[in-house]
């Protein structure tokens, strides 16, 4: 589905993504790892037509869509959250899921102005979707609050909800886990394989929490300083020694000296 | 009577009250860890432990003296450090510049703790003259803990300092905090990654809606099936 | 009794000017008002801020005065454009009479205005013949031109290029400058460089004029000015000092000594004479005399009586013997006003201006002639 | 070789002395607006008042000494009236902060609430100036006006150029350098300019840091108001002292200050400058010049002039969009809001 | 209680406004209640333009004196009387440089394409403008020499001048595109200053270009919507009316046109104040609204933010432009001078803002208040100084400096009521409703 070949991302001096290339399968549940500063979230952006590359190229089923702007990606399919939260912080919770689906009737202002009857109807489809998201993520008690007042996992949770209010090929997810409570995360990763089986969305997750990641990914890419460092099943990726000892550790040292 | 304590608070952010007689509190050199479910009231408790809302009730005793009317910078003068949950690095400074705002309230030669800082989180020292909003997530992340260690507090507040840090960054951190706590310093931490910090934990409290649920050490909160299974993910 | 409008633009870019003309036309309604000879009794005046740019509020101050205050006539637009707009929106409907000291747009010349407005400033046209005659007559036939950017600049400064080529004389650039915009230098830059014998600053003495004078000077580009009208006054001469001196200039009035008079009465009434301050006195003292001469307040019996009163025949009157004038109308004789500025008025009721020629000697501006 | 120096020695007098002179002006003042911007993150519209209020103070301290027959020829006595003028408009910064700013801070009001109520403290200042000495326009330096009159230099070069330098045209260049100097010294090097910008980026965490804001915003207002007045009183010397071109000189500040990218003391002073030299270099007329530099034979007939003056401030204008849309947030890449 | 008044605020907010005009009629006069009224009516229309660009976008368009300058020139183009003598001298010539005007913005944007190399670019440009200046400068010249105190320009269509506001509208949009085409990548302050120099260049077109303006020799006399008081005052049926009335004529003509220009304004400003309305409350207002809190999450979101930000930029303008030759239909006459940003843009931005951004409404009552406030702060002042220094004795010199500096009371006024305003309503009189 997703083809990066050889991408390149530098910031004056910095090289954020160096020469990364990598392929995301339909249907998988790409996992995303490496150290903090590897180039993930700069390698999602890029992907995602935040940021143009310095030099390289990402296809789309076959498709170079290598610089396209994020909205356009949108109209492709391609979604994606952020790692630190961009709610519309003036918009209530529910606002903020509805605002997403494509081209509706309302957000012409000719029909606005001309034919309400069928931007009414149109809202309450809409209006619906968002209230079963909303009960899915467990936010009821805030769905008319702003989400500008919510709390920094609730927050997490609407990004997740808005990729989940139309239909994707491909969703890139930049650390939902990170601050969200481990029970409810079960659920979200209960919702993930769901919609890869049953709307066969594709995804691409980065995350810190390796339970997590070998519950659902696979293949596993773990990247450093801008490249691919190593890729396999999650278990291979667990057990390669750079990985270990760049990324994942040995354990505690304190912990048994303690007390 | 614990070193740092919230008594009963009771408030919010000026609507309806978030926190409902709610008590945490932290020893001299110990390590409290509090959990609970998005939006049950953690940030908004550490946030009323450091005067940053208003309680309608409740108090704050630190040291054995009543801190609750005391302003945010004022409670950071009496030795109290806090690294927020979000908003924790000021991002049109230098990474270097931001330890030394850490710092601004001491008088005396800084250079010792900010090489202390750069050994524990070695990334920093390369980016020193990096603006920190340049960084990755889990740099700030660094920055926002290591911002607070130059304070050299008596208590030291960390809202989800692992959040989005690597695994073997948060082992690094967990232990530098063991550490920092062996120093006597009282260390009171808000954690998603619950089971590793309830690991580390002398103590712990489960906030749900604003209210304590559950308070034991450490071990036995891990131990507690109802508690592992509603809110550590089983 | 009678009410006087006095509408000014008191604050914005000629917010400097305001103060004295205001003064100016106060200074006439007290002199009449203590003369005692004033055929309905007390003279009072209102104030009103016109703003110079404006329009719509210099409207909804006429309006205010007519309306509410319920004044008699209006002394005042300061600027042409919110004159015109008091008088087309707010004049005219209502039927007032208004006066304005310093509106030299020629537009209102041609302006349908039924009879109601009269100004104490000749047009601008009439001054540019004058003053290229005097240019030429000086030896001058390259000269440099620098205006203010608005309807009276632009205005003098078309009519003296006409006429100066129309003589023969080579006008090497004409440049722009705006008021209140604290900085020259690109002007006198450009002015310098254009080069000519003499710089014709058409503008207003404690404005962009005066920076103008002062920037070229500093840079050495001229050091000799023609000064209109508006440029002449004590202020821009004390301002400069002797680096002004030699400059020459035109200003309305005739061999008649109005102007000095008028310059004591000012100090006598301790306020400082300004640009245009002469002619909002002769504005108030004609439209009071007017009204004497008709014996009513009544609009256009007034303003039948205003050429009578303004031109031979007739006793001549300067400013400081308004009650003079009183006394000779309300027995029924003529008088022909003079005033501080030598008032002459002509069709479409304006200043016919006969024009004093000044020579700036030593700190002090001094007549050359009359013409 | 006479025929270049002529030429130059003509943009010198002509383009380069006075575009620096209104650079370094604007410069200031910019500082000034970059200041407040920087820290309390709105566009102060009082300034241009500000300056005005400032410059006033000190020509009042300029007329009781001169009364006392004070003065330090061949500077002009304001000089020493300055502080006069800085300590009393420093008062009014603090009255309005006190009054008027402070209570906005606690509502944590949107920058351009801010920028509303600073329109309302300049029409307020404003009326104060007005009501104190007047609308008329004031002049107030003493002292000897030249460093060099063209005459002079004509005779000392045997050039047929002149180039004149007024006292006030150095002073105010040099003052404009130190000043800037010093501001970004003390934003960039100091604690204290650190912890500013510091609240300028995220107050909350400021306060976490033990940083007090009431403080921080002292020293703000304190600055600023030490910087109108500096520039108002130079801008007052070098031209004079007339309320209304303060409110004019405003909008030129602001495209100094944000042209050289806002909250950058160095931006501020280039803005300065490329506002000030690009409306006279476009607008120049480079007959002579070109004159002097082409043969005798092929002397330019017209003014060799881009656009007439109508035009010069339209040009810093145009300038400015064109920098802005290479630059997106100024020369030196200021901060957005 | 507390609850009653914030969910009544509007309404009582327009009441009070309301009875403030009355009072105004009945204190002073009727006549100046309708002047005043009129013009609230245009200031609101204007804020609204602006509260269309910002509250909606957060668009920080600081070139309103720009727009409502070209509202302006619409209606003097509409509705002068042609110049034969003009178009003869230069008709031609205008039109010939015009297009080669065109043709070089067409060159210049396929050199562009072509080679993305701004130097060409430039040049194309230089030789286009060299081109177009030999073409126009002689028909100018010849255009302007045609009795240049009286005319001197080509006039109008001579069409009625009510057509000029919708075309007074297009001509802003048209301009609020070329704008927003180039400065809307600009954020916050950096688009405020590129608009504001963009609205001072305008400007300074309109004051130097006399051919097409007059430029500062100003147009006097444009023709009217309504009758002229002075032929009502000669008409029979008028004079009839107004005796059955008991009014003097004078005073009912001059009641009779504002009330009609009155009539218009209401009309438009009910027109743009619903269809506003309507669009706020869709989607597409809250598609605005979260494109105006997060721009990158917008686009994430699959909005194509550059394209909305112009389309409401263009809007916004184009009402602007709309009460611009709303404006100076009511002047009678069009004064480039006029335009300064304090009265043109900063005005009505604090009518935005005090209102309360986002918020129609809030607007509207802005234009209402600042506009009242604005013109009735001088007798207020007057008022205030004189009430003040009435103990002094009359002869005093220090009463008499400060009636003599009482103007300077206004602006004082207007700044003490905006201070005041926004000190006890923080967000604006009518703050931005929440909605769920
Ligand atoms: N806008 C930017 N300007 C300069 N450098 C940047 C910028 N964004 C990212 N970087 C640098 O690029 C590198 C990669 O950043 P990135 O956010 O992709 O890391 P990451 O893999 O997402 O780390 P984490 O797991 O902590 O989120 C980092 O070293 C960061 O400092
Ligand atoms: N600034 C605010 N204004 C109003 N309500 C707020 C604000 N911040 C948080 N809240 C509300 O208070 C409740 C608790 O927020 P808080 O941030 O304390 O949750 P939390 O326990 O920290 O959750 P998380 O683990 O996701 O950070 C939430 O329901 C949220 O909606
Ligand atoms: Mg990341
Ligand atoms: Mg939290």
């Amino acid at each position: 589905m997703i083809k990066v070949h050889d991408l390149h991302k530098s910031f004056g001096g910095i090289q954020a993504v160096n020469g990364a290339t990598l392929e995301i399968k339909t249907g998988s549940i790409t996992g995303l790892i490496g150290p903090n500063g590897a180039g993930k979230t700069t390698l999602f952006n890029v992907i995602a037509g935040l940021y143009t590359p310095t030099s390289g190229t990402v296809h789309l089923d076959g498709e170079d869509i290598t610089g396209l702007q994020p909205h356009q990606l949108f109209g492709k399919g391609l979604l994606r959250t952020f790692q630190l939260a961009h709610e519309f912080s003036t918009l209530t919770v529910r606002e903020n899921l509805m605002m997403v689906p494509p081209n509706q009737p309302g957000e012409s202002l000719m029909d606005t102005w001309l034919r309400p009857a069928k931007v009414r109807e149109h809202e309450e489809i809409v209006r619906a979707k968002a209230d079963e998201v909303i009960r899915f993520l467990e936010i009821e008690h805030v769905a008319d609050e702003l989400a500008g007042n919510l709390s920094g996992g609730q927050k997490k949770l609407i990004e997740l909800g808005r990729t989940m209010m139309v239909d994707a090929k491909i969703v890139f997810l930049d650390e939902v886990g990170a601050g969200v409570n481990r029970t409810l995360l079960g659920k979200i990763g209960d919702a993930i394989l769901r919609l890869n089986q049953e709307r066969n969305y594709t995804f691409c997750l980065i995350e810190h929490d390796m339970d997590f990641v070998s519950r659902l990914c696979d293949p596993v890419i773990c990247m450093a300083e801008g490249a691919v460092l190593a890729q396999g099943t999650a278990d291979e990726v667990k057990n390669n020694e750079a990985v270990i000892e760049s990324y994942l550790g040995t354990g505690l040292k304190n912990k048994e000296s303690k007390a | 009577m614990s070193f740092l304590v919230g008594h009963n608070m009771t408030g919010g952010y000026g609507g309806a009250d978030i926190l409902h007689d709610c008590t945490i509190g932290v020893e001299k050199g110990e390590i409290a860890v509090i959990v609970g479910p998005n939006g049950a009231g953690k940030s908004t408790a550490m946030k009323a432990t450091f005067g940053m809302l208003n309680l309608r009730q409740g108090s704050v005793m630190f040291d054995g003296e009543d801190i609750t009317h005391l302003k945010p910078e004022e409670r950071v003068v009496k030795g109290m450090g806090f690294v927020p949950q979000t908003h924790n690095v000021f991002t049109s400074m230098t990474v270097e510049e931001n330890l030394e705002m850490g710092a601004f309230i001491r008088e005396d030669d800084i250079s010792g703790t900010m090489a202390q800082v750069f050994d524990l989180f070695p990334i920093l020292k390369e980016k020193r003259h990096q603006p920190a909003g340049e960084l990755s997530g889990g740099q700030r992340q660094q920055v926002a803990v290591g911002r607070a260690l130059m304070t050299r507090p008596k208590v030291l507040l960390l809202d989800e300092p692992t959040a989005g840090v690597s695994p073997i960054v948060m082992d690094e951190l967990f232990d530098r905090i063991i550490e920092i706590a062996r120093q006597g310093i009282a260390i009171l931490m808000v954690e998603q990654n619950a089971k590793q910090a309830l690991n580390i934990a002398d103590k712990g409290y489960v906030l749900v809606q604003g209210a304590n649920r559950f308070t034991d050490t450490g071990e036995a909160l891990m131990a507690n099936p109802e508690v592992r299974k509603a809110f550590l993910g089983g | 009794d009678v009410k006087l409008g006095v509408a000014l633009g008191f604050t914005g870019p000629a917010e400097s000017l305001a103060s004295a003309m205001a003064s100016g036309a106060e200074l006439a309604i007290k002199e009449v008002n203590e003369s005692g000879k004033f055929f309905s009794g007390k003279v009072t005046s209102t104030r009103a801020d016109s703003t110079c740019v404006d329009a719509s509020a210099a409207a909804a101050a006429a309006d205010r005065l007519v309306n509410a205050d319920k004044v008699d006539a209006i002394i005042g637009g300061l600027c042409s454009g919110a004159t015109i707009s008091m008088l087309q929106n707010v004049a005219m409907p209502t039927g007032t009479l208004i006066f304005s000291p310093s509106a030299t747009s020629p537009a209102l010349s041609t302006l349908e205005d039924n009879n109601l407005f009269y100004r104490a400033s000749p047009s601008d046209a009439r001054q540019g013949q004058v003053i290229s005659e005097v240019l030429m007559e000086q030896g001058f036939n390259e000269i440099a031109m620098t205006y203010t950017n608005n309807d009276y600049g632009k205005g003098l400064a078309d009519a003296i290029q006409s006429n100066f080529e129309g003589k023969g004389g080579k006008v090497t650039i004409v440049a722009a400058h705006e008021d209140g915009k604290g900085d020259y230098g690109a002007e006198v830059a450009a002015l310098a460089q254009a080069g000519g014998d003499i710089l014709v600053v058409v503008g207003y003495l404690d404005q962009g004029g005066k920076g103008i004078i002062q920037s070229a000077l500093d840079a050495g580009a001229y050091d000799q000015f023609f000064l209109p009208d508006a440029m002449i006054g004590d202020s821009l001469t004390s301002a400069i000092g002797d680096d002004l001196n030699g400059s020459i200039g035109t200003v309305p009035g005739t061999d008649s000594n109005g102007a000095t008079i008028y310059n004591e009465l000012t100090a006598m009434d301790g306020f400082k004479n300004g640009p245009y301050s002469p002619e909002s006195y002769d504005a108030a003292a004609m439209v009071l005399l007017a009204m004497q001469a008709a014996g009513t307040t009544d609009s256009q019996a007034v303003s039948a009586k205003m050429f009578e009163v303004a031109n031979a025949p007739g006793e001549q009157i300067l400013p400081g013997e308004l009650a003079r004038g009183l006394e000779i109308l309300a027995a029924g004789g003529d008088i022909d006003y003079v005033g501080a500025t030598a008032l002459e008025m002509i069709g479409g009721g304006e200043s016919a201006g006969s024009y004093r020629e000044v020579l700036v000697k030593d700190q002090q501006n001094t007549t050359v002639r009359y013409r | 070789m006479t025929e270049l120096l002529n030429a130059l020695v003509i943009l010198a007098n002509f383009l380069i002395v006075p575009g620096l002179t209104y650079g370094s002006q604007l410069a200031l003042g910019a500082l000034g607006v970059t200041m407040i911007y920087s820290v309390l993150r709105f566009s102060n519209f009082g300034h241009g008042e500000m300056m005005a209020f400032g410059t006033m103070m000190t020509i009042f301290g300029t007329w009781v000494l001169q009364s006392w027959g004070v003065s330090i020829k061949p500077l002009p006595t304001a000089l020493l009236a300055l502080p006069f003028g800085i300590v009393s408009s420093m008062l009014l910064a603090l009255l309005m902060d006190r009054y008027v700013y402070r209570y906005h801070r606690k509502q944590k009001s949107s920058s351009v609430i801010f920028l509303i109520v600073s329109i309302g403290t300049m029409f307020v200042i404003g009326g104060i100036v007005r009501f104190a000495i007047g609308p008329a326009d004031r002049i107030f330096f003493d002292g000897t006006r030249f460093i060099m009159k063209a005459r002079e230099f004509k005779q000392m070069t045997g050039l047929n150029e002149g180039l004149a330098i007024k006292m006030t045209q150095g002073i105010t260049i040099v003052t404009a350098i130190v000043v800037v100097g010093a501001v970004f010294w003390f934003l960039n090097k100091t604690r204290t300019g650190k912890s500013m910008r510091a609240f300028s980026d995220n107050e909350n965490l400021a306060l976490l840091s033990g940083i007090s804001p009431e403080r921080v915003v002292l020293i703000a207002w304190l600055l600023t108001a030490t910087l109108a007045t500096i520039a108002g009183t130079l801008y007052g010397l070098d031209k004079s002292f007339k309320p209304f071109t303060f409110m004019q000189l405003l909008l030129p500040i602001f495209a100094a200050a944000i042209v050289g990218g806002v909250g950058n003391p160095l931006g501020a002073i280039f803005g300065g400058y490329v506002v000030a030299l690009s409306e006279i270099a476009i607008t120049f007329a480079y007959k002579r010049v070109v004159g002097y530099l082409v043969p005798e034979s092929m002397e330019p007939e017209g003014l060799l002039q881009l656009l007439s003056t109508d035009y010069k401030i339209a040009v810093s204008f145009i300038i400015l969009v064109i920098v802005l849309l290479i630059k997106p947030t100024g020369l030196f890449s200021g901060k957005t809001l | 209680m507390k609850s009653l008044f914030t969910r009544y605020r509007a309404p009582m907010m327009f009441g009070l406004m309301f009875l403030m005009l009355v009072a105004v009629g009945v204190l002073q006069s009727w006549s100046v209640t309708f002047t005043l009224l009129n013009l609230c009516l245009i200031s609101a229309i204007m804020a609204l333009g602006v509260n269309i660009q910002w509250g909606y976008a957060g668009l920080f368009n600081v070139g309103v004196m720009g727009f409502a300058a070209l509202g302006g020139l619409a209606a003097v183009l509409v509705s002068m009387p042609p110049v034969p003598a003009a178009y003869a001298a230069g008709g031609w010539g205008i039109l010939a440089g015009v297009a080669v005007g065109v043709a070089t913005v067409v060159a210049c944007v396929v050199v562009f394409r072509r080679t993305k190399r701004y130097s060409l670019v430039a040049l194309a440009a230089a030789i286009g403008y060299l081109l177009a200046r030999a073409v126009l400068d002689p028909a100018v010249a010849a255009i302007e020499a045609v009795d240049p105190s009286v005319s001197g320009y080509l006039g109008g269509l001579g069409l009625p001048i009510i057509l000029a506001w919708p075309v007074g509208a297009l001509f802003a949009a048209a301009a609020a595109w070329v704008i927003g085409k180039v400065a809307l990548g600009l954020r916050s302050d950096y688009l405020a200053i590129a608009t504001l120099g963009i609205s001072e260049i305008v400007i300074f077109f309109l004051k130097n270009e006399d051919w097409l303006t007059r430029g500062v020799k100003n147009v006097n006399g444009l023709p009217r919507p309504v009758p002229f008081e002075v032929d009502l005052q000669k008409a029979s049926w008028f004079q009839e009316w107004a005796l059955s009335l008991g009014l003097p004529v004078d005073d009912a003509s001059g009641l009779f046109v504002k009330i009609l220009y009155t009539l218009l304004f209401v009309a438009v400003l009910a027109l743009i104040m619903y269809l506003s309305e309507k669009a706020l409350r869709s989607p597409w207002g809250r598609m605005m609204r979260a494109i105006r809190d997060n721009e990158t999450a917008a686009g994430a979101m699959g909005k194509d933010v550059t394209w909305q930000h112009l389309r409401v930029f263009v809007l916004g303008s184009a009402v602007i432009g709309l009460a611009g030759a709303m404006l100076v239909t009511l002047d009678g006459q069009f004064t480039p001078t006029t335009y300064n940003p304090l009265r043109y843009t900063f005005l009505i931005w604090v009518m935005v803002i005090i209102g309360g951004s986002g918020n129609n409404w809030g607007a509207v009552l802005g234009g209402f208040f600042i506009w009242f406030f604005w013109i009735q702060a001088e007798p207020i002042g007057l008022w205030l100084i004189d009430t003040l220094t009435s103990g002094l004795d009359p002869s005093s010199a220090v009463r008499a400096h400060l009636l003599d500096s009482a103007a300077h009371m206004r602006l004082m006024t207007v700044g003490i009521v905006l201070l005041l305003t926004l000190r006890f309503a923080p967000k604006g009189l009518i703050p931005e409703a929440k909605r769920t």
